[in-house]
């Protein structure tokens, strides 16, 4: 099969997971789940194959396969590989089968129902990634949101109902506003040159008046800004991940909120340059906003749960800013961050998960001493921890770091102009480090320092499959913290385009 | 004061009569009747129209409400029926089953 | 102006028709018994029936006794019959007898107002230009066949869906009978 | 090699790690981790002094050695790489041969802990991130090892994580160190921006070079240098160490004293081509070095907790120490880092083996007589007290000596004032090192009875090792640490005027410490009628001393609450609660309420329904009038 077979493959085999799930008798759970996972690790290796096959030297898509859908909108399936997607895709498939397999003694209500779902998300998910076509990626990043309403509304805590109509409505409210944007820029596409694609590839051809192109990009960017989220509009976020079941946690942090900055990076800034630069100062203070308001939450947290989801805010107010620093540095770093946000955050609900299921509490007083109670449970979990922090060696370090040299790089001769705007966000944003380790080392003397307490004794420390689905992360957040060179050249030039086409203008009249 | 003032006068007279019988009385089938009573209201200052202009359109119109309230009749009283085959009853304010 | 009137017999009849439509329309409101409301009705369409017939449009005012009258109403007092369900004092009025009064008041000042008053005054006494039901069907059949096909839709659309309803009834009333 | 030599420890880490705790399942036992935990160092050790001979055969060119490429982000490369020259070699040395001595001494101490695997594993990745810190080429590396280092200070001092108050000064510990990273990162970030590189050879290259570059080097020196005073305890980032106490004391020994703060001092060194050019910089550094020294001498004074002593202690030589930097004398700072780690860790070993000998009792007003009961511990901690104390010939005498001399007479920012206010320090430093040693082992037992009938002296792994520190402590002032970096870090110019003062001034560092010696001796030696008379004199300066000039309460007070109460009450309660998730549910009670009311109208009466229907009507007509 050729690799761009593969790559359909991957994308559809969740769905053949689907499939298989139907045929397996309901009652039979074992089944359901070894299936599940045996799909999941295909999809990962099947992933991992193509990441390898991957040439870092080649710009643009590899893998690709375009075929017409709607013809006469000039609507197509297009997917493909490229360095916007590559990690991203990498950070789907591999997050999968531990979800999967956490999901194992977790869930038992509608087993076969619940892995269905799973599998619905891990599609969408994948085929967002994956589209290069703006219909089809509209299309999958809607579906994503069906099996998500229903993992937190079916598998939820007490207030799921809350959540996710809340959920809901915000990522709702936003994509109405994307489709106005999407079909303007089409038709507006089609009026002016004449192509009626939705090919991004087309798409950038596009010239468009600096007002035009605010309003477009607003619609755009609300869109994203509330998946990422971007305070304010972040609410949602919290409410979300404490009622979400853990498998859902961890999609929902692990790879959804990175669709908010894919986003931006694949499509919102680069379709609307001119637009981008003169929202620029708002974007960015948002996102320094983010990282400080993220963490000062996180502080005063009791709820386990909570403090990860409102770290989460902080962490991918590092992405933003180093998407907006137009400095390869920040770029490369923002990507890192996105990836290694997905295993860290992924790691710790994972985490939350196991202690949850262990003790049916998530009230942070509820623990303590957890290092003596626990001491293998609380060996990941410091490492986890010390990741999120961004302690060097870790994935956490390596996309923090380079974010915030990328955004002073780029922020430096802006201060020598005259402009101090971006120098002073920088430097509130590296205190986003202290506060950082202000919060998460809160949570961890709460949880594990202490004399021992938890609601739920005796308690039993990891298994055989939880430690080796905290080792499989934790290899791979000090992977990408000792070794991201690799990773990186994967990315390189797709950095280096996006900061091309953001940073020249293409108002109209401007060269092709 | 001459014929079609006269008539309009009655026909609005009759029409807003039919429209506070259906309001002020309880009985299902007297709202019907003063539904009725509505119609023939309408009817004369259609007819007087008509009449004024020397036109047939009026007399058309007239044919169709005819049509109509036949129609409404036919398929109101099986209702009635049913509903007072349900609660015994033909007041009105027993039936107030769609309260939002 | 008014002795103008009474000059004419025709006048004079149409003024006491319609004395005496309103006057049973009105007791319509009043009276308590359904079928002597029917008897009311009736009495008020056969005066209406009159009028058509004094305007000269001979064949509305033949249908207005035909189908009204001869259908309608006699459907109506046959379902009162049947039914028979005796109404208790007290209930004849709803609690809207006072908003509805004042409505009608209020009503009634308006489409004067709105309706009557601006009326031209006629150029051309009614009653005059009768036309017969040849010059109807003619108009009828040529210029508005479009409605005419319509009301016979309706008709069927009224056939099926009164069906409809007695099967309701049916399911409803042996769902009734078993549980 | 060098690789090697950073590699060594972390494989004990892994090894004891993995194999001797419960991560493993405790599959191997104490004498595995012994091996593993004390021989890696000491290999470790051995390679550096290979690595010097390798150096000296090679008429000191630094050694180069990449291990790997960490990344290549367009022109800009990362890599990850070792670097040897004479400064190196010097702490190299220190790290590798007193984290060596300290292990050992470890496995005495830390016998009986149940968490003796977990402790080593520690400490083994502590010299790794310690020697990563010092072997590397590139200020990323370095910055590695420089939180790495503070990530195993914060392990290490919450290692027993039953007591809440560990764990609170471990946070407390890596917070403050954040905050002054985050300096380091602004100040690393500016000279990736000058420069494209973090090399930090390169750097001091380039403000060597002729041209100099556009970078302001004061700017870069101070945000450094805001590294360098939370790493090594400098005001205003000094309080996290007293409290670091908490671990165990070998922790203290190696890591709050010899070691890991004197990273600060590393930095400021390694870095000194910015400094060179950056005089403002240098000044702000000698100002706070010396107000520090001084600060944390006085508070020094009334501690009654034995470590606590010593943490102060410490700050206040490393606040010499970063006097000399400010001073310009590099080569003398690092002198000073040498023969401090000798004394500092002989001292906190010696307060440690007292603390065994007492079952853990810490308080000095609870101690007393206790040299003739730990003979070995005692002598030992005499000759480091009086080699920090400055007592010739003794090594704290040289390198402070040294000290004083540069902070008079250096022609880049010395003064009078400055050593006025270091020798004042000097001397209370001979008097509260002298009440140490007095309430600890001289003057009449304090102890409780049951205390006294335990005590004991300390195993020969212990005492083996203060006795080597001990005799480090009295003739390492003799290694001639300045001039052999001299050809690295050349000694600051003199001013001419002022060489006729040298002889004098060294008499008067002699006499200051024998003053110290003396006015500890009249205080504490007959008891402490004397020290408590002059105690309650001074009630209002002895609280304000005790309360350590009550800078905790202050930082809790204008920080701590104030974040705590912004983040609770203003970002949580009032933005996210009120006002973010107030106008959501706002709208959709909105939404709510109006669907409700018009509900009402929906009665079920038709009645109602036909009334508003003429009200309807009515209400058209009426528009009608005026519209049509």
């Amino acid at each position: 099969m050729s690799d761009a077979g593969v790559l359909n493959l991957v994308l559809f085999l969740p769905l053949l997971g689907v499939a298989l799930l139907v045929a397996v008798p309901a009652g039979n759970g074992a089944l359901v789940r070894a299936l599940s996972l045996a799909v999941m690790v295909v999809q990962l290796a099947l992933t991992a194959w193509l990441y390898v096959r991957f040439d870092s030297r080649v710009a643009g898509l590899q893998f690709e396969t375009r075929l017409p859908w709607i013809a006469a909108w000039g609507v197509s399936y297009q997917i493909g590989l490229d360095g916007y997607n590559v990690l991203l895709v990498m950070l789907t498939a591999f997050l999968g089968p531990l979800v999967v397999a956490s999901a194992f003694t977790a869930i038992t209500k509608d087993v076969k129902l619940f892995y269905a779902m799973v599998f619905a998300v891990q599609f969408a998910m994948m085929g967002t990634f994956l589209a290069q076509d703006l219909f089809l990626f509209y299309v999958f990043w809607e579906a994503m949101m069906i099996p998500m309403f229903f993992l937190i509304g079916i598998w939820g805590g007490e207030r799921r109902i809350y959540a996710t109509i809340k959920f809901v409505l915000y990522t709702a409210f936003g994509s109405i506003l994307m489709l106005a944007a999407v079909i303007y820029l089409v038709w507006s596409l089609q009026k002016t040159t004449g192509i009626a694609s939705f090919a991004f590839a087309d798409l950038v051809k596009s010239r468009l008046p600096l007002d035009v192109q605010s309003l477009l990009l607003a619609a755009f960017a609300l869109s994203f800004a509330i998946k990422v989220p971007i305070v304010p509009l972040h609410t949602w976020l919290p409410d979300a991940h404490v009622e979400a079941p853990t498998a859902g946690s961890v999609i929902l942090a692990g790879v959804m909120l990175k669709m908010g900055t894919y986003g931006f990076m694949k499509l919102g800034f680069p379709l609307f340059p001119d637009a981008t630069h003169l929202y620029t100062p708002i974007l960015m203070t948002l996102a320094v906003v983010s990282i400080v308001y993220g963490a000062c939450l996180a502080l005063v947290q009791d709820d386990i749960k909570k403090i990860i989801a409102y770290s989460s805010i902080s962490h991918l107010g590092y992405v933003m800013l180093g998407l907006l620093s137009l400095e390869l540095i920040g770029i490369q770093g923002a990507v890192i961050q996105m990836v290694s946000h997905g295993l860290v955050a992924g790691g710790l609900f994972l985490m939350v998960g196991m202690i949850y299921e262990r003790c049916h509490t998530r009230e942070l007083r509820a623990y303590g001493g957890l290092a003596k109670l626990l001491p293998v449970y609380s060996v990941f979990f410091m490492v986890l921890t010390l990741a999120s922090v961004g302690l060097p060696t870790t994935s956490g370090f390596t996309g923090e770091f380079l974010v915030l040299l990328g955004a002073f790089r780029a922020a430096w001769p802006l201060h020598l102009a005259g402009d101090n705007l971006p120098l002073a966000l920088t430097a509130v944003a590296v205190t986003g480090v202290v506060l950082g380790a202000l919060y998460m080392l809160r949570f961890a003397l709460g949880f594990l320092y202490g004399a021992p307490a938890a609601p739920h004794q005796p308690l039993v420390d990891l298994g055989a499959r939880e430690k080796a689905i905290l080792g499989v992360i934790v290899a791979a957040v000090f992977a990408l913290g000792l070794f991201p060179d690799g990773p990186m050249q994967k990315t390189e030039l797709a950095a280096a385009s996006y900061r091309q086409l953001v940073s020249t203008s293409r108002l109209p009249g401007s060269p092709p | 004061m001459d014929r079609t003032q006269l008539l309009i006068g009655v026909a609005v007279a009759l029409f807003s009569l039919g429209l506070v019988g259906v309001i002020v009385r309880r009985n299902v089938l007297v709202m019907l009747m003063c539904m009725e009573l509505m119609l023939n209201g309408v009817n004369l200052s259609l007819v007087t129209f008509a009449q004024q202009t020397g036109t047939t359109v009026g007399a058309v119109l007239v044919f169709l409400v005819f049509v109509v309230a036949t129609v409404e009749i036919a398929l109101a009283i099986p209702i009635v029926l049913l509903l007072v085959r349900d609660k015994r009853t033909l007041d009105l304010g027993a039936y107030n089953d769609l309260k939002g | 102006m008014i002795e103008s009137l009474l000059q004419n017999v025709d006048t004079l009849l149409l003024l006491l028709c319609a004395a005496g439509a309103l006057g049973s329309a009105a007791l319509m409101l009043v009276l308590q018994q359904p079928m002597r409301v029917a008897m009311a009705l009736i009495t008020t369409m056969v005066l209406l029936g009159a009028i058509y017939g004094l305007l000269g449009v001979h064949f509305v005012a033949a249908f207005q006794v035909l189908i009204y009258v001869g259908a309608v109403m006699v459907f109506m007092v046959y379902v009162i019959m049947l039914l028979e369900v005796r109404e208790s004092i007290g209930a004849r009025y709803s609690r809207l007898l006072v908003p509805g009064g004042i409505g009608f008041l209020v009503l009634l000042g308006v489409i004067l107002i709105s309706v009557w008053r601006p009326l031209p005054s006629a150029t051309v006494e009614i009653g005059t230009t009768a036309y017969g039901i040849a010059a109807f069907s003619v108009s009828f059949l040529g210029e508005y066949w479009l409605l005419f096909e319509l009301t016979s839709v309706l008709l069927v659309a009224a056939v099926v869906a009164a069906l409809a309803v007695i099967r309701v009834g049916r399911v409803a009333d042996e769902r009734r009978r078993r549980g | 090699m060098l690789t090697a030599i950073v590699l060594l420890p972390l494989l004990g880490f892994v090894l004891n790690g993995v194999l001797a705790t419960r991560l493993g399942g405790n599959l191997v036992g104490k004498r595995f981790v012994t091996v593993v935990g004390c021989g890696l160092p000491l290999i470790a050790f051995a390679l550096v002094v290979a690595s010097l001979v390798e150096l000296r055969a090679g008429a000191y060119a630094p050694l180069v050695e990449v291990a790997y490429r960490w990344a290549q982000i367009g022109t800009s490369p990362f890599e990850v790489a070792f670097y040897f020259d004479r400064l190196t070699a010097v702490m190299a040395l220190v790290v590798t041969g007193v984290g060596s001595v300290i292990h050992v001494y470890s496995v005495g101490y830390m016998k009986d802990d149940e968490g003796f695997g977990r402790f080593f594993a520690y400490l083994n990745l502590f010299l790794f991130f310690m020697l990563l810190l010092v072997l590397g080429r590139s200020l990323l590396v370095l910055f590695v090892g420089w939180e790495g280092v503070g990530l195993c200070s914060y392990l290490l001092i919450g290692f027993w994580f039953g007591d809440l108050a560990n764990a609170r000064a471990g946070k407390k510990a890596f917070v403050t160190n954040r905050v002054g990273d985050a300096g380091f990162l602004l100040g690393m970030f500016l000279l990736h921006q000058a420069f494209g590189t973090l090399d930090m050879d390169r750097i001091n290259a380039a403000f060597g070079a002729a041209t100099l570059p556009a970078v302001s080097a004061s700017l870069v020196g101070l945000l450094l240098f805001a590294g360098a005073s939370a790493k090594s305890a400098q005001i205003p980032l000094h309080v996290w160490l007293p409290d670091a106490m908490a671990g165990p004391t070998p922790v203290s020994a190696l890591i709050h004293a010899a070691t890991m703060v004197t990273a600060g001092v590393y930095l400021v060194a390694r870095m000194s081509g910015i400094y060179l050019h950056a005089p403002e910089a240098s000044a702000v550094i000698a100002v706070i070095g010396v107000a520090t020294a001084f600060f944390a001498a006085t508070v020094a004074v009334v501690q009654t907790d034995i470590k606590k002593v010593l943490a102060y202690s410490t700050i206040s030589q490393l606040g010499l120490m970063f006097l000399a930097l400010g001073v310009g004398a590099y080569a003398v700072a690092i002198f000073h880092v040498v023969t401090h780690a000798f004394f500092k860790a002989c001292l906190f070993l010696g307060a440690g083996s007292v603390i065994h000998a007492l079952g853990g009792e810490q308080d000095v007003r609870r101690m007393g007589g206790l040299a003739r009961r730990i003979p070995v511990t005692f002598w030992t901690f005499t000759i480091a007290t009086a080699a920090i104390a400055g007592i010739p010939p003794l090594a704290g005498f040289f390198s402070k000596d040294e000290i004083l001399w540069f902070a008079f007479a250096s022609t880049r920012g010395g003064s009078p004032v400055l050593w006025a206010v270091a020798a004042v320090t000097a001397l209370l430093t001979a008097f509260y090192m002298f009440r140490l040693l007095w309430l600890t082992f001289l003057g009449a037992s304090r102890m409780t009875p049951e205390v006294e009938h335990h005590v004991h002296e300390s195993p020969l792994s212990m005492t083996g090792v203060l006795m080597l520190l001990a005799l480090l402590s009295a003739v390492g002032g003799f290694i001639a640490v300045p001039q052999f970096l001299e050809a690295q870090l050349p000694l600051p110019a003199l001013h001419e005027e002022l060489h006729r003062f040298e002889t004098p001034l060294l008499v008067v560092s002699v006499a200051i410490a024998l003053v110290g010696l003396a006015a500890a001796a009249f205080l504490y030696g007959s008891g402490p009628a004397r020290s408590d008379a002059l105690r309650q004199r001074f009630p209002g300066l002895h609280r304000w001393l005790a309360s350590k000039y009550f800078i905790d309460e202050l930082y809790e007070r204008a920080v701590g609450r104030p974040l705590v109460w912004v983040s609770d009450r203003v970002f949580l309660r009032f933005g996210d609660r009120a006002v973010l998730d107030g106008t959501l549910n706002g709208a959709a009670a909105i939404g709510r309420g109006s669907g409700w009311l018009l509900g009402r109208v929906q009665t079920g009466s038709l009645h109602v329904y036909v009334w508003l229907v003429l009200v309807g009507i009515v209400g058209s007509l009426l528009w009608s009038w005026r519209h049509v």
